[in-house]
């Protein structure tokens, strides 16, 4: 088990003829991923490889493949478009890596996908891996071990850094989750724990969040209230410069200003063990995976 | 990025919000040729990405034009928060009977545009915030309907009881939200928006932020860009396609992935030492943008060693480890540097090291806090 | 019992100090529904006929009132935003009679007012009345006498000229819907043939229908399917000139050509009783409830 | 309303589609001037409210100027279906590969706008919509979000496979998109679009119509109406606010509401009788109103005798015998009159009548029997 892809994923690839779409594509293929079509307009008909259809529409890929899952490596002006017609042609699960996809775009993809039944990963995110299985992004996949601990995080390398860590000390991963840092997601980190208590395959969850904004907060108090596996959190940028905020929108909004302070507080208020650096995630999970 | 005051009025103006005609001077000539055009007092306004203006005194009232000549010269070259002003605005003085305050920000939570509005406008708005939350009124937006026409005199009518003043707000409502969609914005602002004793409604002063990813499809808003109110080495940064921040430490920073930077910055506090900088490579690896990225922290003479810490993934190892060759072949760099680099190429980018007689460290930990000592052996 | 009204409808007049909007809630109160509010943008704070008070918002009437219905008669230009208000403020039947309304602003208006779980009446339509209860609209409350068959129509004349011919023949109604004429209006055939069918008050149920479009053949066919009380049915424009069509792609889509004698043969199919004249309810109605 | 094909290009052309530039000639001469000026072969379209030109002889080829002249005199004038020629569309004949429709409707069923495309395009479309429906790809669009690119590409690769082909295709549909709703349009319909030898994709012929409901806030649209067009009883009906329609029948009909007008004709034919008119005086009675209906309805010698059947709700009965009387002081009404009137102030208008030496029925059988037999006396 795991959580959003296993061995029954069957990926259809937007952009797949594109410079990030190709290689990746590979990559994922080389993974082991069942990377079962490739979507580009004006290049329907043509192998990728030699072997993966490319298709001009996704809802061609479906029809002759059974594609179940898609990424998505188009270039921002193109990709909330692309996401809107992975929703429209059926696919659930959608992972867009696409970063500098404008906010606007994405305030009319989220009510769009949500009426499809769909799920989005990103955009702007590193995907999901889970190990042994399927990776679906651009995590590299050698830093990963299956296993069952549950990784969830903002960032992107920062979380190569922690699994590599949790790799080196024998500790496996059931599912890792890079949801992207952008103002607005398909997927937030209660969406992520949620899946992860549910998942029989996991038993401790890694959550690594940064500063900036409220879903931390929010997500230690999803802890508190619906977790009971062993959370560990971390929190980068402690020693970032605050930014010069502009007029007062944001903190009222928040009515937070979104230190690393305020959401390491959050954690331990939750019960979530926090790791003052990246390598203690091996003895903080050690023990409790 | 962020708007000068003029700019934002530039935007909220040809959305049809009212407000006063104005100039915007560089120089104490210019501030007092445009104070006698308007013919009345007037306000002489600090252009600045910064809030605070007023408090650190660059905003003043003008009588004349000989002063706002005399506040003009004292204002342009001012240093608020660590910028220069270079600008002023130059408007009519309000005669103001009532402040009220007009948000709209883009909401990471509701995933919508959310109008904030408050009829205790002004300054303190933050202050009422926090002790009187139920003073400012919230609506989030569908934003395929749009902001219908119902829901922008609901929040006039929360501002105005006299009519007349309810539908003016109304319209600046909707005219706020054309701003704020036309031009891919992530906050619009008024503050104060004010009625006048003789029953008119008006913007006084606005703010307005464009998300940055909205820049390549909007050339126009793009050229708004004013790099004179930046740090030159953060502009030279953004234009070697860079994100770099500048701080107060000298332990120089060259990381991958903006986490993963954050979080090398918060080791080298946890081991003692104080970052110089944030700097992000980004993901797609070049051997240029190392040779940019080491030109701008070495010329920055309190960076005492320098730290890359380097993993590999979409980023090629050996792309870094070239980069940092090619740098040394180029410009003498002076300070100590610790490479810890791994992931993808990494053994091909530890060769490149050795044949420059650097060795590459595989541990953050052991990379941050051999760093850390060396900067405190050369401060 | 009836559908959509009864004694407990609370209602708040959209337009009240407009002609029309006046003219009609002096009706509506005269024949005993509870007006309880009025809105009319602007003039927040009168009252109306010296009892009634006026609103600037549906939502001030409703905080103030409890209001649980509305009625729109603002003119054509404001009628789709009233109705946007009325769903968003809360409310759950809102019937629309304003004429004119352009099709264009229909199409968002519907899957706003189904966003806010609120069903629309109209527009373009006489309203309705639950005899002896509460009248919302502009059906002559004289006409109609309380009883146990449920009316639904197109039209609106019509509909009092078959109304009338049953009070008179001593025969009284549960409740009378005139649905709208317009292309897209937001209750059809279908929603009060369901309505009829689970009121336990209505025991068998009148329907006409128009030429054009296909709405009379789908209820035909929801009948057959779900309605097991009698229904009689009439069709108007047997004889009216068939319009002189533009383009193709009405025939198209509808795949008829929307006669009198097709919506008949329908009718007829479907076990419903079919009038050849408005004076045949009386009849095929009468000794059936 | 209806568009003529010359109107309905030139809000297509705003829209951005592709097609040949032409003219409109009211004259041979100006048909000639037209075809000159295109250098080419070409074609001269009647420009008339209905469909089946084609057939009737009013689309004719022209090799030269002078035969574009000669085909202009002749169509110039012509009858089709009981609508007058008066102008003719003179374009460039295409030389054509395929033929494609593309129709865009908004559909009562799924409240939407709905898209039907076709590779197998041109006149006998609906005979394919009625044998081959596979042959139609119907594609219902979210309004509020509009038609998204992959929606246009699938519904474009339907028509074509060439890529170069399909994205002109995808383009064209976006274009349809944009004329339809920018113009309020219930129907925007291009049949053929064409492919030339050269792999251009033009769309030939272009058929729009607008929602009535929309005129009011689109006053550059309601000028497009040509009143020239239409039958000069129902331009003069509409101008007094009534909806008419002539029919062949001897019985005058006047009714309020559309449902009870047609059930009334319905009537008059389940009598025996055959009714002249359809007319509608609407909701909101007024005496004015039926002065001119009585006008328009007698100006049809056809018409034996005449039905008033007024159920009063809005209307007021008394309203409606005032216009009646009105009309009799004002000109002579030789044919016989029958009234039928119940409802709001049904005493007050019987009372009126009888002032006038009319009686006025209250049950609707009666009076369509009469009328009935009435009019067959006189005929």
């Amino acid at each position: 088990m795991s959580i959003f892809i296993d061995r029954s994923t069957q990926l259809v690839v937007q952009g797949i003829t594109g410079r990030d779409g190709g290689f990746h594509a590979k990559q994922m293929m080389e993974y082991g991923t069942n990377v079962v079509a490739g979507v580009t307009p004006g290049k329907g008909g043509q192998k990728f490889e030699g072997k993966v259809p490319v298709f001009h529409t996704v809802a061609d890929a479906i029809r002759e493949t059974g594609a179940n899952a898609s990424v998505i490596y188009v270039p921002p002006a193109g990709a909330a478009s692309a996401v809107m017609e992975a929703a429209d042609a059926g696919i659930k699960f959608i992972v867009c890596i696409t970063e500098g996809v404008p906010v606007m775009d994405m305030t009319r993809v989220m009510p769009y996908v949500r009426s499809k039944g769909a799920r989005l990963l990103g955009p702007n995110c590193p995907g999901l891996i889970t190990p042994g299985e399927s990776k679906v992004g651009i995590i590299p996949g050698n830093i990963c071990a299956p296993g069952r601990v549950g990784l969830v995080s903002r960032s992107g390398t920062l979380t190569y850094e922690v699994v590599h860590h949790l790799t080196k000390n024998g500790i496996g991963q059931s599912t890792c989750v890079g949801i992207g840092g952008d103002p607005i997601i398909g997927t937030n980190f209660i969406d992520c724990l949620r899946a992860f208590q549910d998942d029989p395959a996991t038993d401790a969850i890694v959550m690594l969040g940064e500063i900036g904004g409220t879903d931390e907060q929010q997500a230690a108090e999803f802890v508190a209230e619906h977790v009971t596996k062993p959370v560990v959190g971390f929190i980068a940028g402690q020693t970032a410069p605050k930014g010069r905020r502009m007029g007062h929108a944001g903190a009222i909004i928040s009515g937070s200003s979104g230190t690393a302070e305020e959401k390491m507080q959050a954690f331990e208020a939750a019960g979530i063990r926090v790791m003052k650096r990246p390598v203690d995630v091996v003895e903080l999970v050690g023990g409790k995976a | 990025m962020n708007l000068h005051e003029y700019q934002a009025r530039d935007l909220l103006m040809k959305a049809g919000v009212p407000m006063f005609e104005g100039g915007v001077a560089a120089t104490p000539d210019e501030a007092e040729a445009i104070a006698r055009k308007l013919g009345r007092a007037v306000v002489v306004k600090a252009q600045v990405h910064t809030g605070g203006r007023g408090k650190a005194g660059g905003v003043k009232l003008a009588a004349t034009p000989a002063e706002a000549r005399e506040h003009a010269s004292r204002i342009i070259g001012m240093n608020i928060k660590g910028l220069t002003v270079e600008k002023v605005l130059v408007v009519p003085a309000a005669d103001i009977s009532t402040e009220a305050y007009v948000g709209l920000i883009m909401d990471r939570e509701t995933q919508r545009p959310v109008y904030m509005v408050s009829a205790a406008g002004g300054v303190d708005i933050e202050e009422v915030a926090a002790t009187t939350p139920e003073k400012i009124t919230r609506l989030p937006v569908d934003p395929v309907y749009g902001l219908l026409p119902h829901q922008a005199l609901g929040l006039a009518l929360t501002l105005y009881q006299d009519y007349p003043k309810v539908k003016a707000a109304a319209r600046i409502m909707q005219q706020l939200w054309t701003a704020f969609t036309a031009n891919g914005a992530s906050l619009a602002e008024i503050n104060p928006l004010v009625t006048t004793p003789d029953g008119e409604v008006l913007a006084l002063d606005a703010k307005i932020s464009i998300d940055d990813n909205e820049l390549d499809r909007r050339p126009d808003l793009a050229q708004l860009r004013d790099d004179s109110a930046e740090e030159p080495s953060e502009v030279a940064a953004r234009a070697a396609g860079l994100t770099f921040i500048k701080l107060d430490g000298n332990v120089g920073c060259v990381v991958n992935g903006a986490g993963l930077a954050m979080a090398t910055m918060d080791l080298v506090k946890y081991y003692g030492g104080e970052p110089a900088n944030f700097l992000d490579i980004g993901g797609s690896s070049n051997p240029e943008k190392v040779v940019n990225a080491l030109r701008i922290i070495t010329s920055d003479p309190a960076v005492k060693a320098i730290l890359f810490n380097i993993f590999g993934g979409i980023t090629r190892t050996d792309d870094v480890a070239n980069g940092i060759k090619t740098a040394l072949e180029q410009f003498p760099v002076q300070v100590p540097i610790v490479v810890r680099l791994t992931g993808t190429n990494e053994k091909e980018a530890v060769r490149i090291l050795e044949g420059i007689g650097m060795t590459a460290l595989g541990d953050m930990d052991e990379a941050v806090s051999r760093v850390v000592a060396l900067a405190r052996e050369a401060a």
